[in-house]
């Protein structure tokens, strides 16, 4: 899976919990919740979007990884080579 | 039927020369010091004193006995008290006690007594006239051994309601003794200003009813007067009108300044004060020694103040009474 | 049951109480010899005698006040006022003497006097003998007025009111007497504290007393065939008023219209409208309507009378008005 | 001494004029003597004195003006006629003046000030059922068009608008609907300040044993099964709510209305502004997972709109929490007709003492808003007690 194909699907997890996100002005390095309205329900659903999305099962321990969209990418990536 | 001859003087006898001086100055004492009372603000509203009439009240009520009606005018404390209700009664409900004869809902004007059918007091001018015709029919329907006494002032005789009692009372035989206290003024209206026919008493004949009038100030006078009314009444003839001329030396009410006369006219008619009148002669007839006053006036003093005591430490009525005697009420 | 007209029943209910109880005796202008002005007391005269069916003078203030001395002192007296009209000549007497003794003596007096009244317009009397004035009477604490408008009211309502312990007064719509109706003599006891829903509904409630009673059953039928389901309530008393049967009605119906021949402004109607707002204020779906009669002295002339009088028409319009869909 | 004083000279008299003494200090007078002259609104008068003796002290000059029962001479009575002293009546006081007689009316009342109608929202023209079924359905009234005479909104359109909004969300367009909204919850949150007299209260509570059972229990369950901690608040608060059923329930019509279930409202925001509290029905009786289940779906489908209306109608009492949003206590306000709302601020690291050793703990500050008129603050603070009770043993929720 491409870098780019996991970048889409992250958005479309996230989009999932905050439509308004604009994918264009979503800056990767900042955390995520610092530039959307995510609670932790919000951020909830988007790691279970996650887990959908890539099959992956993601333990609580491994959020802080996922704060910023790069973390996200980089995590993910990770966990596709291990399967 | 001519007028009884009222000059002739009955044998006094001293126990009951007494009694009309006693029940006269109770009057005297009571209503002076209900004037006390008022300007001290323990009496409010309209209080119409007897003070100059006693003889009238006095003498009249000795014609009727404790089964005869008697209906009254607001100008009622004198009739009250002449009739027995006790002096603790009447001022606890001048007071606006509980305790008071009316329980403080009526007031000096309204003074009720069911138990020795004093039917009361009545504001409106003329109001009690139709209720003692009422009185009476009631009476001699249920064939009671009774009559009706009915007080009013010179002024109801402007009142359509006395022509129709009147009328009414001599068309149905009514036993009913009319008593005029003609005290010369209806408030603020001497009788010459508001009557085309001032001989009061010769009003009765335009409905076939006897009359006569007689010095209001001599109390033995009015007490003959009225016991041949009365005899004339129970004799099932029908109604008759007694016009008693007398004189009130204090103004109408505690409200009115008394303009409409003169001092002198005031106190000429003191010279002929009911009470003194009475013990000038009494002393004449040498049935009363200058020691006898003394203890009377002591003792009226003592019932006055025991009526004063009584209803200053009178309760009010509950509040949660205020409906409790208002007829017409949804059943509870 | 027997059939008799609204006269009949009341004479018949006059009857009974003379004959039952020696204490009643009839008085009033010309119920005696002439029978009674509306025909009422015919034969009442020839059958008691002339001490207990007494002519009086024509002197209201007189006679009324003695009807009330006369209760004071142990009869049961049903005084005749003519009409309505002659009854102020005997407001005092009333107000000060017969509402008030009870309450004024501190309970010692009461005063069981029943008064009958005749009362309304409709009939081309002009001003002075069409009033419409029960609102008055209802105003008055100490007293109960009732307003028989069906035949066996008129009979039960007299018998009802001899048992009372304070004044009565029983306003009968001059229009009534010759109404037909069913009267059941053997009945023993007789309601005078509840108002009586004479036609069930459910869109709107058509509230009325004595007089205008028939015109507003005539509007709630031809509602009907335009699909309005009006409730029609007679509230037979006026004091004291029986407040709930008008508020369970507007709580099911959500509309009030009340029917009442005064004159609009301070009329009965006015306390009723009141009470509704503050018992079933959350259950009005629109302001309670009022047809009443013009604010005009009666006149004479027919067009105008009926001009001035509630009509069927207007019950109609004023219940139009207020129901969605039809206003 | 016997006073003598202004008298009552008539109903309607409160005050009289002194025209002139009859007799000075020190002359002797007899009951029923003239002494003064006064004069009322209607004449000049003779008064008379009721007592015997000689005047003592004048203390009234003539042409001043006094109310009734001013005292305005002082006599010694001398021998007292037989029937005794006139006891002076018993609340007279020595010099102030007596209450004149017809007392004053008591200065009109302030007009309370009606307040500002809320955030200048227009006055619903609606009929007194209209708006009862409104409140009962939970519908905002400010949202249905009326149809009856001058727009008035009537009973069957609440009802219409009550079948078409459980049909399918009215297709209002969404910034209409955030400025409506905004609105109704102004007018809420305005009549509740208005109405409700709030107390406040706040603790904070121990969470790190609930956070430690939390993260060994999210290590068992699957993603979509996991819990967020405020699952483990609200079923804390709703447990708690079993013993302080005060709390629990409604004030209307000036009385209060405890309810028997515990439905729970959460406040949830919503995206683009604005704020529902759905309920949480019967919040005690269900487990944590289901807890979980049932709130995630309340959150989706308020941001969604498909909120049912027995939802929005039914919460017995509120929580709100702000924790996320950084904010450290909340002191909300109480949405009526409820009688009190629990807040919940954001967990922090704080020191914490317990047997002599200074540790760091994780704590949450818990607040209470109550209704004075309902309960108040010491079964307020016992509420906040137990609801720190319960979440210490987090397997019990």
């Amino acid at each position: 899976m491409t870098r780019d194909e996991i970048r889409d699907g992250v958005f479309r997890a996230l989009t999932q919990v905050a439509p308004e996100a604009d994918p264009s002005r979503i800056k990767p390095n900042l955390r995520i919740r610092d530039q959307l309205d995510i609670d932790s329900m919000d951020l909830l659903n988007f790691v279970i979007g996650l887990h959908k999305e890539f099959k992956v099962d993601i333990p609580e321990a491994d959020y802080p990884q996922l704060a910023t969209l790069d973390g996200c990418i980089e995590y993910l990536a990770k966990a596709q080579d291990l399967r | 039927m001519s007028a009884p001859d009222i000059s002739a003087r009955p044998l006094v006898d001293r126990d009951h020369a007494v009694f009309l001086l006693r029940e006269m100055l109770r009057i005297r004492r009571f209503e002076e010091k209900a004037a006390e009372m008022y300007s001290l603000q323990k009496i409010h509203g309209f209080l119409h004193l007897y003070i100059g009439e006693e003889a009238t009240g006095v003498g009249a009520m000795q014609a009727f006995t404790q089964q005869d009606a008697i209906v009254a005018t607001y100008r009622e404390h004198g009739h009250a008290l002449a009739r027995g209700m006790p002096a603790n009664v009447l001022m606890a409900e001048m007071f606006g006690k509980a305790t008071g004869c009316s329980h403080g809902h009526g007031g000096s004007m309204h003074f009720f007594d069911a138990s020795r059918r004093f039917y009361g007091g009545y504001a409106i001018v003329g109001g009690g006239l139709p209720i003692a015709a009422g009185l009476a029919l009631a009476d001699k329907m249920q064939k009671r051994q009774a009559i009706t006494g009915c007080y009013f002032g010179d002024g109801a005789v402007a009142e359509g309601e006395f022509h129709e009692s009147l009328n009414l009372a001599a068309l149905w035989k009514l036993p009913i003794v009319f008593l005029c206290e003609n005290n010369l003024y209806a408030m603020g209206t001497a009788l010459e200003r508001h009557q085309a026919q001032t001989d009061i008493s010769r009003k009765a004949s335009s409905y076939g009813l006897p009359s006569s009038a007689v010095d209001g100030m001599d109390v033995l006078a009015v007490e003959v007067s009225t016991r041949q009314a009365a005899d004339f009444v129970r004799g099932g003839n029908g109604p008759y009108l007694l016009e008693c001329r007398t004189y009130r030396f204090r103004a109408h009410s505690m409200s009115d300044p008394d303009l409409y006369r003169t001092k002198e006219e005031i106190e000429n008619w003191k010279k002929r004060d009911p009470i003194m009148l009475f013990e000038a002669k009494l002393r004449e007839l040498g049935l009363l020694t200058p020691s006898d006053l003394a203890p009377i006036e002591s003792e009226v003093g003592a019932e006055i103040e025991e009526a004063i005591r009584f209803a200053e430490a009178s309760p009010r009525e509950p509040i949660e009474d205020l409906l409790k005697d208002v007829g017409g009420q949804p059943a509870r | 049951m027997t059939k008799m007209t609204y006269r009949e029943a009341v004479r018949a209910a006059i009857r009974k109480a003379l004959r039952d109880d020696p204490r009643v005796f009839l008085m009033g202008e010309d119920v005696g010899r002439y029978g009674g002005a509306f025909a009422v007391s015919h034969g009442l005269l020839a059958e008691f005698g002339p001490e207990r069916v007494r002519d009086t003078p024509l002197s209201e203030s007189a006679f009324v006040g003695a009807g009330i001395g006369a209760a004071l002192g142990g009869m049961r007296p049903i005084v005749e006022i003519m009409t309505i009209n002659f009854s102020m000549l005997a407001m005092d007497q009333i107000l000060n003497n017969a509402a008030t003794l009870r309450h004024m003596s501190g309970g010692q007096l009461n005063v069981p006097l029943v008064c009958r009244v005749a009362t309304g317009g409709g009939r081309q009397m002009a001003a002075q003998h069409s009033h419409s004035l029960e609102g008055w009477y209802a105003h008055i604490p100490g007293i109960k007025v009732l307003t028989p408008a069906i035949v066996a009211d008129g009979y039960g309502m007299v018998l009802a009111a001899l048992r009372e312990p304070d004044p009565v007064f029983i306003f009968e719509h001059a229009t009534l007497y010759p109404l037909e109706g069913e009267v059941d003599e053997s009945a023993q006891t007789f309601d005078i504290s509840h108002a009586a829903v004479m036609r069930p509904g459910n869109d709107v409630s058509l509230i009325t007393y004595g007089g205008t009673l028939g015109k507003t059953m005539q509007a709630a039928a031809r509602l009907a065939d335009e699909g309005i389901k009006a409730e029609v309530i007679d509230l037979r008393i006026l004091r004291p008023l029986d407040a709930q049967t008008i508020v369970n009605s507007v709580a099911k119906t959500h509309r009030a219209v009340i029917i009442d021949e005064a004159w609009r402004t301070g009329s009965f109607s006015a306390e009723i409208s009141a009470q509704i707002m503050e018992n079933a204020f959350d259950d009005l779906d629109a302001p309670v309507a009022r047809v009443c009669s013009a604010e005009v002295p009666m006149p004479y002339a027919k067009h105008l009378e009926e001009a001035t009088l509630p009509q069927v028409d207007q019950i109609i319009a004023a219940t139009q008005e207020l129901v969605p869909g039809h206003g | 001494m016997a006073k003598f004083l202004m008298p009552q000279l008539g109903a309607d008299m409160s005050a009289g004029k002194l025209l002139q003494w009859r007799k000075k200090a020190g002359d002797r007078v007899q009951r029923g003597d003239i002494i003064a002259d006064v004069e009322t609104d209607k004449a000049d008068i003779e008064v008379e004195v009721f007592s015997t003796g000689t005047i003592e002290k004048i203390l009234i000059r003539p042409g001043e003006k006094v109310p009734v029962g001013t005292v305005m001479a002082l006599i010694r009575e001398e021998g007292k006629p037989a029937i005794g002293e006139v006891s002076p009546p018993p609340r007279e006081r020595a010099a102030p003046p007596a209450p004149t007689v017809t007392a004053q009316p008591p200065p009109p009342r302030a007009v309370p000030s009606t307040p500002a109608a809320a955030a200048g929202a227009p006055r619903l023209h609606i009929s007194p059922v209209a708006k009862k079924l409104a409140a009962d359905l939970g519908i905002d009234p400010a949202t249905i068009s009326g149809t009856g005479p001058g727009s008035r909104i009537t009973l069957e359109d609440v009802q219409r608008a009550a079948q078409t909004r459980t049909a399918k969300p009215s297709p209002v367009p969404e910034m209409d609907r955030a400025a409506r909204m905004r609105q109704a919850i102004g007018a809420a949150m305005a009549r509740s300040k208005r109405e409700i007299p709030h107390y406040y209260l706040s603790t904070t509570i121990d969470m790190s044993r609930a956070l430690a059972w939390l993260a060994q229990e999210n290590l068992k369950r699957s993603v979509e099964d996991r819990l967020v901690y405020g699952v483990l608040l609200l079923k804390a608060v709703a447990l708690a709510l079993r013993q302080f059923p005060e709390l629990n329930g409604f004030f209307v019509e000036g009385k209060a209305t405890p309810k028997p279930d515990v439905h729970v409202g959460v406040a949830i925001s919503l995206r683009g502004g604005g704020l529902v509290a759905p309920a949480l029905h019967n919040t005690d009786r269900q487990g944590l997972g289901e807890l979980m289940r049932s709130f995630r779906d309340l959150v989706q489908r308020a941001r969604a709109g498909t909120l049912r209306s027995s939802e929005l109608g039914d919460p017995t009492i509120t929580v709100t929490s702000l924790g996320e949003q950084g904010v450290e206590a909340v002191f909300g306000v109480i949405y009526p007709p409820q009688v009190a709302l629990v807040g919940f601020g954001k967990i922090v690291e704080s020191p914490r003492a317990s047997e002599g050793q200074v540790t760091a703990r994780r704590v949450i500050t818990a607040t209470l808003s109550g209704d004075h008129r309902v309960s108040d603050g010491h079964r307020g603070g016992l509420f906040l007690a137990a609801v720190e009770r319960l979440l210490q043993e987090p397997d019990q929720l």
